[in-house]
Formats: structure tokens, C-alpha cells, sequence
């Protein structure tokens, strides 16, 4: 076990290991803006203490985010930029997969171009429906 | 120094058997040995070689052919076509071919020409195997094939006719009174009746007449009632060397049938390794129960007098290295009586580096003393024993064998050697105290 | 019924947002271990794909593996493999039955001729014609094929159909065959298990709508991302294995602190599947975390190697009686050769015995 | 899963049958010949037979101090892969469980990792034992087949063993039957070979002894 940063006490090898990964691939996504990568937590041999030491460790950023998509999922960013802690749960809130992504920013986050362009064409029906007719 | 040149190891042959017969003889002789004892010591070899690091012949040549179990490769042969519980699988399936009449006569050479039968690599051999033992019985097969050498063969024949290798056993009266006018001490012979028979090694018959008349000197001092006979008096058994079971038998029976008709009590053997084996050991093999005579050997006897206070010694006081014959001590369990004479003798016994039950042979014994053709051999051997005297720096050099003092004395003149070779009994007659 | 628009539009209309797909690509590309990156593309490919027309078909089963799918007790991301499948026939679920349930199967097989994908599960009976199973008076065996004839692919879901499971154990009075015996060479994929893995099956159906190929298989015909690894080598609890440390009882200390359970019978390191690194009902638990060992549902003939909590390395007959005919055998040869050896030994002697007469010895 | 499930029913119960049979046909065969008694007087103080015998079993367990340093490397080298195959049999947790299954004895294991270790020293060792035997020219003339096969056929087990517990080279049931073959074909040679060695050297050392407490001889 060794300790990453003082006081911040003692750290299981396995979850040394994913931070030393960690570590390697926010270097290389400092040298490449578009680079994204995910460290799966599900596989790994990591007990549940491993995964805790990890969330301690990597701590809270700027970001939080819920979101609703088939069950919830929640987005936050790490203390450490371009590091994001990605937990997916099902309908009864029990976690399907946990991942820590590295990206500017989660895939997940960003609207997919056809949802875009099936939002705005729904936008035009909504305005173009009689309901919505401005008050005159 | 032996002019006889170093012949190629050919063998000899005797009789005129057929070489058809021959090997059947062997192989028909080979099945009677497999009692319990010699079958489980066939099939426990595991052929690891550690029975070469302990024999004198291939510690002094470095030869891989004087391996003390590669000698029994044809009994093996022979045991698992013939005796082991997997015979007639060996048979059907031709595992193991029989041994054929070209190997059995090259064989000639390691079952007699190099093999005293001193059971060193019994004592070293992980699996206990007695491998000196196979090798004798293997003799009796090669007997019976007659495929032994000459010399030997010569002798078997002496000794048929005569009773002895030495002498014929009329001659015997005479001999003995020219050893008692030489040595001056008074040697009973052909009594009706005596506490002890008395006999000789065939050497003391001949050349070594002394230690003869100092086992006279001994017994006269002691007080026994004892006698020499011309029914059986030479003990050196040449059958038990020789593997010529029915010699054997006659000469053993010749000397416990004597006792039995004199009223002795004891049978005393003289300082011989062979006979020791023959008589102490396998004699009552012959009777099929025990023996109503005890037979003893002459450092045994030597030993009990001493301890008895019926004879007592003046101290030596030098110092003294002793060799250990084999028969007697390795495979005879004399060695602590030996070294109770030597102390007595007042010798200050500096011990061989291998000596005891582990120590070297003289190379001589079983029959290759005799065997002319083991000569260039023995003297390699030789260097061995004479290297661990010197070690010593013991000022006296005895033993209780009169094989072995031939063997090392031929050794000792062939090396220049100048150390004279003694006997433990004529140092006993010697400085017998009054 | 399957509509020619693609499922990215369709379910669009049912609020199913691409960003859906994104988080389930991501899901299941982890549980089939693959990189990370394989989620857009399979997001993608989803997007684009029509929604597959599928027959399920069930023999001679427990529904035990529609169960383990469908769930029902807790639905999860697993289900919304419904959303992207168009299941036209499955005795279980469908509200039809009889001959409109019947017509509606070959009507799917018309209208998705070549493409359909058909799911077994249970094994087929071949015994005495077929008569143990039968379907509206049809053999399974005759279902079967009439189906399979216009399969994109055949997928048999549990032990029963992939290696004949249950049915098919000792002593088999229904002639109980695997599906794989009865598909020729259409393509076919194995996802054992008693029942099998849900996220195995689910995953693999998105494999092929996605990918529109099969998975890596391995030699038993089992997608290597789900079956590519023994319990064993992923079992958490290896390392007490590695010390030596075993549960003798059930509930003996060994037990309690969660020591290997090898001498209990367990079947792990020879048991391929993914029970132990993705877990059973929704990453809760699986047999050996539940203090129970892997008994190998995975494997062919799980239930004829000798007994669940009989450990591995045993052999799996009763020796004793044999090797006790054998030792009375050992002997008895024994004792004759040695018999033997004594009687040869003797005729020696005897022939020895009777030399020419000897040479008088000196004192005769 | 076929080879596993023939390795470890149909070809154990054969291979333990054979070796059984065997054995007891071997050792009946030899142990039933005649018995040659030695009719002599014993030496006086002499132990009784069965005494002689185990002294000389137990005697014979390390080489005599002058033989030593001749025969150092042959002594140690066998000790430590006989030692290291008994270590690997009895210490490791399968095994046991195997015994136990059918003889019912049953006694704790050794760590694992800790056998493996002593089951790879057992085969570099059985190797140097082969390597000796195939150069040393004593051991060169009196090898026969029957003393290679004997080595392949216990080497191989170690062999496969270590290769099933550190999963190289094949899936692990394919490595697993593997071994449970090689241990079924150990069982079957077992009886016909040296390897019988493992029963008879206490009989032959024994009758070793016995002949010589008789003579008074601690052999």
C-alpha cells in the first residue's frame, strides 16, 4: 500500500493502481483536447473499500449532474480536471456499472445530433400547433 | 615382479560341455538360488551406482565395468526370466533375453577376476542389497558351466583329491612333526579323541609353517586338549570360493564329521577369511539343523583366552594400524574381538581411514589371490591400502588373515614396499608372557 | 409487424433518446468486456440497425432461462433488449395461443425469411420418435427444423439446450439430444448456464444486432466474452486457496470466514462462465459468495461427474469394490508364480541331484 | 470436459486396479519363495532378527561417513526430490482430498503457493537426476529403458502438476486430465518397474539385516 498524497490515509494496491492509470491518461488528454477514455470500475478486483478510497481520493470538482435517461445516472467531476466519476443505476436505484471516464467532457453529457434534430422539428410542430398560438 | 604380461581378459573353460549345455547348466544352477532373500535383493535395484563408489576395483581403475552390480547383470537376467514373479510374462513377451555363451565366458573375468566377495558395496548399497552374497551364488552357476579360471579350477581338483589345495591328507602326519622339530612345540595329531580339531589354512602348510606352529604355541599354553586330523584339517574352503557347491559340502562335512568322531566340543579354524564364511556360516546348511560342534575363528579364540587370563601377552608398547579381513570382521563380526587381542598386545592401534566394517579389501580375497589373470589388478588395488598404512604412520602393520597377508605381501614386493605384513596370533605366540 | 424504419427513429418516438442507447452500449460493452470505446460504436450501430425479428423456441425446459432474462421480479438495463427485439413467438410471454400463436410464428418466418434469429431453450427428445414434447401434435424435433430452415442464426439458451442439461443426464429415458446436434451447420451460438446469465444473453443478441455478427465463440460454440474465463481464476476467493485455507462443512469456521470451498465440492477451475465478476441479480451475489461452491452448470454433463460436493480432484467411481477384486487377483498371481519359481527350482535340483557317483574323498 | 471426466473416472479406477494387482502381485511373489533359514549359531549378544532389520532399514536411510563424500551428490540429490514428491503429494490440498476420498484419511494442507515452490525445486532435481544418469558412465552402462521410463513416468506427473496449478499452456480441465493421466500412467508402470523400490527396500534391507545382527554385524 502506498500512500499517494500524506494524510489522506492508507490507499489498497488495487485502487493505487487505477489512480496511477488515471494519472497516465489525464497526461495524454492534457496533449490531446479530443482524447477519451473510461477506466471500467465493475471488473476490476476492487472491494467495495477499494472503490470508497478511490472516491475519497479522487474527490468532488465543479460538476454535478443527474441525469434521468432509463434509470439515473450521475455525472460528477473529480477534484482533478478532465476526470469525471460516472454511476449508473437501474429503475430501483441499485448501481448497474460505475466508471471513471477521462474526457473534456462524458459522451453521455453531450446531445446526439439526431435527438437535436428531432427536437427541433418538434419544437416547429409545438409553435405551429393551435395550442400554443401567441396571445394576441 | 610378476612376469606374467597382462593376457587380454580372455576366460578359461573346463570339461567338455557343449556351449549349448553350458549355458543351460548355469542358468538350471541360477534358479536354485532364488530364495526370498536373493529375489528381493534382485529386484531392488534401482541402479543408482552407488555401489561402484565403494569398490576397491573400480575406486583403483575408474573403470564403469568393475560396478559391483553390473557383475550380476546375467543373474539378473537369469532371476527375471527364470524365478521373479513376472517369470513367464518375461518369458512370452522375450523382456530379457537369456544370458548366451559368449557373455556368460566375458563375464568370467568380473565374477572372478574382479570380485573378492568382500561386501563393501553390501554396506554401501541404499537399497541393502548383499551384493557380495549374488555374486557367490552367481559363482555356483558359472561352475556348474564350467567357466572358472584355470588356476582356480586347478585347485578344485586338489582339493576333490586331497581334501586340501595344499596337501593330501596322508602327508599331514608328517608335516606336523617337521613344524613341531622346526618351531620346537608339540603338534598332536590323528588323536582318537581330543576337546578340539584343530585345522589349518593351506598356507600354513606350506610357506607360513610359523603361524602353524604359534596356534600350537597358544593351545599347548592354554591347556586344551586339541589335535590336528588327517579326516579334515585344511579349512581354507576352495568350494565356497570357487562356486563348486558339492566340494563345498565334502570338505565342510570332512571337518565337522572328524570332530563329531573325535568327541570335540570346538572347531577351530585358523586365520582365514574363507573359511570363516564357509564353516561358521553355511556349515550347519549342510546338516540341515544346528551344529553339535561350535566353530570359532582364531582371533575369537585368541580373544577368549586372553579374556579368560589362560594365556597373557607381553605389552608391545608401539604403535599399530590394523586391516580388517573381510570374511572376518565386514562379514564375520570380529571387529571388536580383534581389537581386544591387539590391546592386549599393548599396541597403540592407530586406525585406518577406512577400516572397520567399511574398510578397503586387500584385494586378494575370493579367490583372486590365485586367479593369475587379476595380478595387473590387484596390484592397482593395492596402492589404495598401502596409501591409508602410510597415512597412519603406525610403526607395526598387522592383520588375522593369511589370504590377505599373501595378498598384501605380493602387493608390498611388487610396490617395493618394505613394511613386513603380521599375523595377530604369531604376535600373540611370540610374546606370550609365563 | 417489424416496420422498415430503423430502431434509432422508432424508439425516438417511445422517448427512448440516443443517449439511452449510449449508456446501455456503455453497460453492456463492460460486461462484455470490451474496451470502452466499443460503446459508441455499438450505440451507433444499434441506432441503425432494424429491429430484429426473433422466435423463441421451448422444448423440454424449466423456463428457468426466460426467467433469468425477463426477470421480472426487478427489471433492469438487461430488459431494454425488448425494446430493440421483436419477439414474435415465445409460449411464456405471448398473449396468443393455439393455432393464432402458431400462425403467428410462420408468419414471421415469411416475413423475415433468412434473417430471423431463432432462441432454443430445453433439449430436444429423440426418444421413441420424439413423443415426450410435442407442440399442437408436432414433434419438438419437427418444430425445430421446420424453424431453423430460414435462421440468420440459432442461439440455445441454458445447459438443456446447449448440452442436453438435465433431460440429458444419466439415465436420459427421453433420448434428450442437445440442439446443437439437430442444427447442421447453421450457425449457432451455446449460452449455458442452469439458468444461464442474463447480461450473457442479452449481451449477445446486442452483439449481433450491433456488430450484425456473431461473438468470438470458443470450442463448445460459447461467446468467449462471457464464457472466455473459469470461475476460478476470478473467484474472489482465490487467494485463500492459495494458502491453503478450506471450509470443511458448510458451516464450519472455515465457512464463516469466507475460506475457499474447494473441499466442499466446488467446480470453479473447470467451470467456464461469468458468474464471478459480473454476479447474479444485478451484481448482488453468486453461488460462492453465498458460501455455496460452483457446481458447473456451464459445462457439459454437470450432472453426471460425480456428485456436486464431491471436490475435484476425486476420482468420480466407487474404487473399493474394484480395487479389492484386484488386490485378491495380486496375490493369487503371486502366489502361483512364486509356486511356480519353487517347482522350477525344485526340478533343478532333482536333475542335480543324480551325478555320476563321486570321487571317494581321502578318509572313505 | 471428456478427457477430465475419462482421466479422472474410467482410467483411475484402471491405472489404481493395475496398480494394485501389481504390486501385491510382485511383492507375494517375491515374499512367497522359499525361505532359505541360516541354521549357524548366532554371535553372542546378537539382536533379534526383526531388531537387525530395522536397524539396518533405518541405517541405510544415509550413507556410512566413508562413503559420503563419494556418493554426496547421488545421496542429496535423491533426498530432495524424494522429499520434495513427498511434500508435493501429501502436502497439497487436492491431494489430500484425493487420499481422503478414498482411503478417508484426511490431515491439514500446506499453503499452495508454498508445494509449488517445493514441487518446482522436485523437478530441476529430478532433471539433474536424469542429466547424472545419462553422463556418469557407471549409470550409463547400467541404465536400461525400464529406469528412464521409470524417471519420465514420475517426472511427468510434477510436470503437468505445475503446469495445471499455474494454468500454462492449455484450459485448465485440459491440464487437470493431463496430470490425472500421468498419475494413471505412474500407477500402472508403478508395479512392473524400479519404482516397486518404494515397497521392497524395506524387505531387502531388512534381509540384509537380519544376516548380518546374526553375524553380530551392524550392517
Amino acid at each position: 500500500m502506498d500512500t499517494l498524497s500524506p494524510g489522506a490515509g492508507p490507499i489498497d494496491a488495487p485502487a493505487a493502481a487505477v489512480l496511477r492509470e488515471v494519472v497516465a491518461r489525464l497526461q495524454r488528454l492534457a496533449r490531446e483536447p479530443d482524447f477519451s477514455d473510461a477506466i471500467d470500475l465493475h471488473s476490476l478486483p476492487l472491494g467495495e473499500s477499494g472503490r470508497e478510497q478511490l472516491r475519497q481520493r479522487l474527490g468532488q470538482g465543479e460538476v454535478d449532474c443527474a441525469l434521468q435517461v432509463a434509470g439515473a445516472t450521475r455525472i460528477c467531476e473529480t477534484a482533478y480536471a478532465g476526470a469525471w466519476w460516472v454511476r449508473h443505476a437501474d429503475a430501483d436505484d441499485r448501481t448497474q456499472h460505475e466508471q471513471i471516464v477521462i474526457a473534456r467532457v462524458p459522451a453521455l453529457l453531450l446531445a446526439h445530433s439526431d435527438d437535436i434534430g428531432d427536437a427541433a422539428r418538434r419544437l416547429a410542430e409545438e409553435l405551429a400547433a393551435p395550442a400554443c398560438q401567441e396571445i394576441s | 615382479m610378476s612376469t606374467a604380461a597382462a593376457k587380454s581378459p580372455a576366460f578359461d573353460q573346463q570339461g567338455t560341455q557343449s556351449d549349448a549345455q553350458r549355458v543351460d547348466a548355469a542358468m538350471r544352477s541360477f534358479v536354485r538360488e532364488f530364495g526370498v532373500t536373493a529375489a528381493l535383493h534382485m529386484e531392488s535395484c534401482v541402479r543408482c551406482g552407488m555401489c561402484a563408489e565403494a569398490c576397491h576395483f573400480h575406486v583403483a581403475t575408474g573403470e564403469a565395468k568393475y560396478t559391483p552390480v553390473y557383475k550380476l547383470e546375467l543373474f539378473r537376467r537369469a532371476y527375471f526370466r527364470e524365478a521373479s514373479p513376472f517369470a513367464p510374462l518375461v518369458r512370452l513377451l522375450g523382456l530379457v533375453k537369456p544370458p548366451s555363451i559368449g557373455e556368460l565366458q566375458q563375464w568370467q573375468e568380473l565374477i572372478y577376476g574382479s570380485c573378492t566377495v568382500c561386501g563393501r558395496c553390501t554396506m554401501i548399497c541404499p537399497m541393502g542389497i548383499d551384493i557380495a552374497e549374488l555374486v557367490k551364488e552367481a559363482r555356483h552357476g558359472m561352475f556348474k558351466a564350467g567357466l572358472i579360471p584355470e588356476r582356480l579350477a586347478l585347485m578344485d581338483r586338489a582339493a576333490q583329491q586331497w581334501g586340501s589345495t595344499a596337501t593330501p591328507g596322508e602327508d599331514l602326519p608328517d608335516i606336523l612333526r617337521e613344524v613341531s622339530e622346526e618351531h620346537g612345540v608339540e603338534i598332536p595329531c590323528d588323536l582318537d579323541s581330543a576337546e578340539m580339531l584343530v585345522t589349518a589354512a593351506p598356507a600354513e602348510l606350506g610357506d607360513h609353517t610359523k603361524a602353524l606352529a604359534a596356534a600350537a604355541k597358544v593351545l599347548n599354553r592354554a591347556g586344551i586338549r586339541w589335535t590336528m586330523h588327517q579326516g579334515g584339517f585344511d579349512a581354507a574352503n576352495i568350494g565356497f570360493n570357487n562356486g563348486d557347491l558339492e566340494l563345498q559340502e565334502r570338505l565342510t562335512r570332512s571337518i565337522i564329521d572328524t570332530a563329531i568322531k573325535i568327541g570335540a566340543n570346538t572347531v577351530l579354524l585358523p586365520e582365514c577369511g574363507h573359511a570363516y564364511g564357509a564353516a561358521r556360516w553355511e556349515a550347519a546348511k549342510w546338516y540341515g539343523q544346528a551344529l553339535p560342534v561350535r566353530i570359532i575363528h582364531m582371533t575369537e579364540f585368541l580373544d577368549e583366552m586372553l579374556a579368560a587370563g589362560r594365556i597373557k601377552v607381553k605389552p608391545i608398547g608401539q604403535s599399530a594400524t590394523f586391516h580388517d579381513p573381510c570374511q572376518i570382521v565386514r562379514r564375520g563380526g570380529l571387529e571388536a574381538a580383534a581389537r581386544r587381542v591387539v590391546a592386549a598386545l599393548g599396541f597403540e592401534l592407530i586406525e585406518l581411514k577406512d577400516h572397520g566394517i567399511a574398510g578397503y579389501c586387500c584385494g586378494g580375497g575370493g579367490g583372486v589371490v590365485s586367479n593369475v589373470r587379476a595380478t595387473p589388478l590387484r596390484h592397482k588395488v593395492f596402492e589404495i591400502k598401502r596409501a591409508q598404512i602410510d597415512a597412519t604412520g603406525a610403526e607395526r602393520f598387522v592383520t588375522s588373515c593369511g589370504q590377505c597377508r599373501i595378498t598384501l605381501e605380493q602387493g608390498a614386493k611388487q610396490a617395493r614396499w618394505t613394511k613386513p605384513v603380521e599375523s595377530l596370533l604369531e604376535l600373540v605366540a611370540d610374546n606370550l608372557a609365563d | 409487424m417489424s416496420q422498415a424504419r430503423l430502431l434509432g427513429e422508432v424508439l425516438r418516438e417511445r422517448g427512448v433518446s440516443r443517449r439511452a442507447f449510449l449508456k446501455y452500449a456503455g453497460y453492456m460493452a463492460s460486461l462484455m468486456a470490451l474496451p470502452p470505446s466499443a460503446a459508441g460504436a455499438m450505440a451507433e450501430g444499434l441506432a441503425k440497425a432494424r429491429r430484429q425479428a426473433v422466435i423463441w423456441l421451448s422444448f423440454q425446459e424449466c423456463t428457468g432461462c426466460i426467467e433469468s432474462l425477463t426477470r421480472s421480479f426487478s427489471p433492469s438495463l438487461e430488459d431494454l433488449i425488448f425494446d430493440f427485439i421483436s419477439l414474435d413467438y415465445q409460449h411464456a410471454l405471448q398473449a396468443a395461443s393455439g393455432e393464432a400463436a402458431e400462425e403467428a410464428r410462420r408468419q414471421s418466418m415469411r416475413e423475415n425469411k433468412g434473417k430471423y434469429i431463432v432462441i432454443v431453450d430445453g433439449s430436444v427428445p429423440m426418444g421413441d420418435g420424439g413423443v415426450y414434447s410435442t407442440v399442437a401434435g408436432h414433434t419438438n424435433q419437427a418444430i425445430l427444423a421446420e424453424t431453423i430452415a430460414d435462421a440468420a442464426a440459432v442461439v440455445a439458451v441454458g445447459t438443456c439446450a446447449a448440452f442436453g442439461g438435465l433431460p440429458e443426464a444419466d439415465p436420459n429415458p427421453t433420448g434428450a439430444v442437445p440442439i446443437s446436434q439437430l442444427v447442421g451447420d447453421k450457425p449457432l451460438i451455446n449460452i449455458p448456464g442452469c439458468p444461464p446469465m442474463p447480461q450473457a444473453m442479452a449481451g449477445t443478441l446486442l452483439h449481433i444486432l450491433s456488430f450484425g455478427k456473431l461473438p468470438e465463440l470458443d470450442h463448445l460454440h460459447r461467446p468467449r466474452a462471457f464464457f472466455g474465463e473459469n470461475i476460478h481464476d476470478r473467484c474472489y476467493r482465490r487467494p485463500f486457496y492459495e494458502r491453503g485455507l478450506f471450509a470443511k462443512a458448510f458451516d464450519d469456521e472455515g465457512a464463516r470466514e469466507g475460506w475457499c470451498l474447494y473441499e466442499l465440492g466446488c467446480k470453479g477451475p473447470v467451470t467456464y462462465n461469468a458468474c464471478a465478476s459480473l454476479k447474479w441479480n444485478g451484481g448482488v451475489s453468486f453461488p460462492i459468495q453465498s458460501g455455496h461452491g460452483c457446481i458447473g452448470c456451464s459445462e457439459p454433463r454437470f450432472w453426471d461427474r460425480g456428485g456436486l460436493y464431491r471436490a475435484l480432484p476425486t476420482g468420480t467411481s466407487d474404487v473399493r469394490k474394484v480395487i479389492g477384486i484386484a488386490a485378491v487377483a495380486g496375490v493369487a498371481l503371486g502366489a502361483g508364480a512364486a509356486a511356480l519359481a519353487r517347482r522350477r527350482s525344485a526340478a533343478t535340483r532333482d536333475a542335480a541331484a543324480a551325478p555320476p557317483a563321486k570321487t571317494p574323498s581321502p578318509q572313505e | 470436459m471428456d478427457l477430465l471426466d475419462f482421466a479422472r473416472g474410467p482410467a483411475l479406477t484402471f491405472a489404481g486396479a493395475v496398480f494394485v494387482l501389481g504390486t501385491l502381485w510382485r511383492l507375494s511373489g517375491v515374499l512367497l519363495l522359499p525361505r532359505l533359514r541360516d541354521l549357524s549359531p548366532p554371535r553372542e549378544g546378537a539382536p533379534a532378527p526383526w531388531r537387525g532389520a530395522l536397524g539396518t532399514v533405518l541405517r541405510r536411510m544415509w550413507p556410512r561417513r566413508e562413503f559420503l563424500d563419494r556418493t554426496m551428490f547421488s545421496t542429496v540429490n535423491s533426498y530432495v526430490f524424494h522429499i520434495g514428491l513427498a511434500v508435493t503429494v501429501f502436502g497439497l490440498a487436492p491431494h489430500i482430498l484425493f487420499i481422503r476420498n478414498f482411503s478417508g484419511l484426511s490431515w491439514p494442507a500446506l499453503p499452495s503457493n508454498v508445494v509449488f515452490a517445493v514441487g518446482v525445486i522436485t523437478l530441476v532435481s529430478l532433471f539433474a537426476a536424469l542429466a547424472r544418469r545419462l553422463t556418469h558412465p557407471v549409470l550409463k552402462l547400467l541404465s536400461h529403458t525400464g529406469d528412464y521410463l521409470s524417471w519420465a513416468l514420475t517426472t511427468l506427473p510434477v510436470l503437468t502438476g505445475l503446469l495445471a496449478t499455474a494454468h500454462l499452456g492449455a484450459r485448465y480441465e485440459t491440464l487437470l486430465a493431463l496430470h490425472i493421466l500421468s498419475i494413471a500412467a505412474f500407477l500402472i508402470w508403478f508395479p512392473f518397474g524400479k519404482l516397486m523400490h518404494a515397497f521392497l527396500f524395506v524387505f531387502s534391507r531388512g534381509a540384509t539385516g537380519v544376516r548380518f545382527s546374526h553375524r553380530g554385524v551392524k550392517a
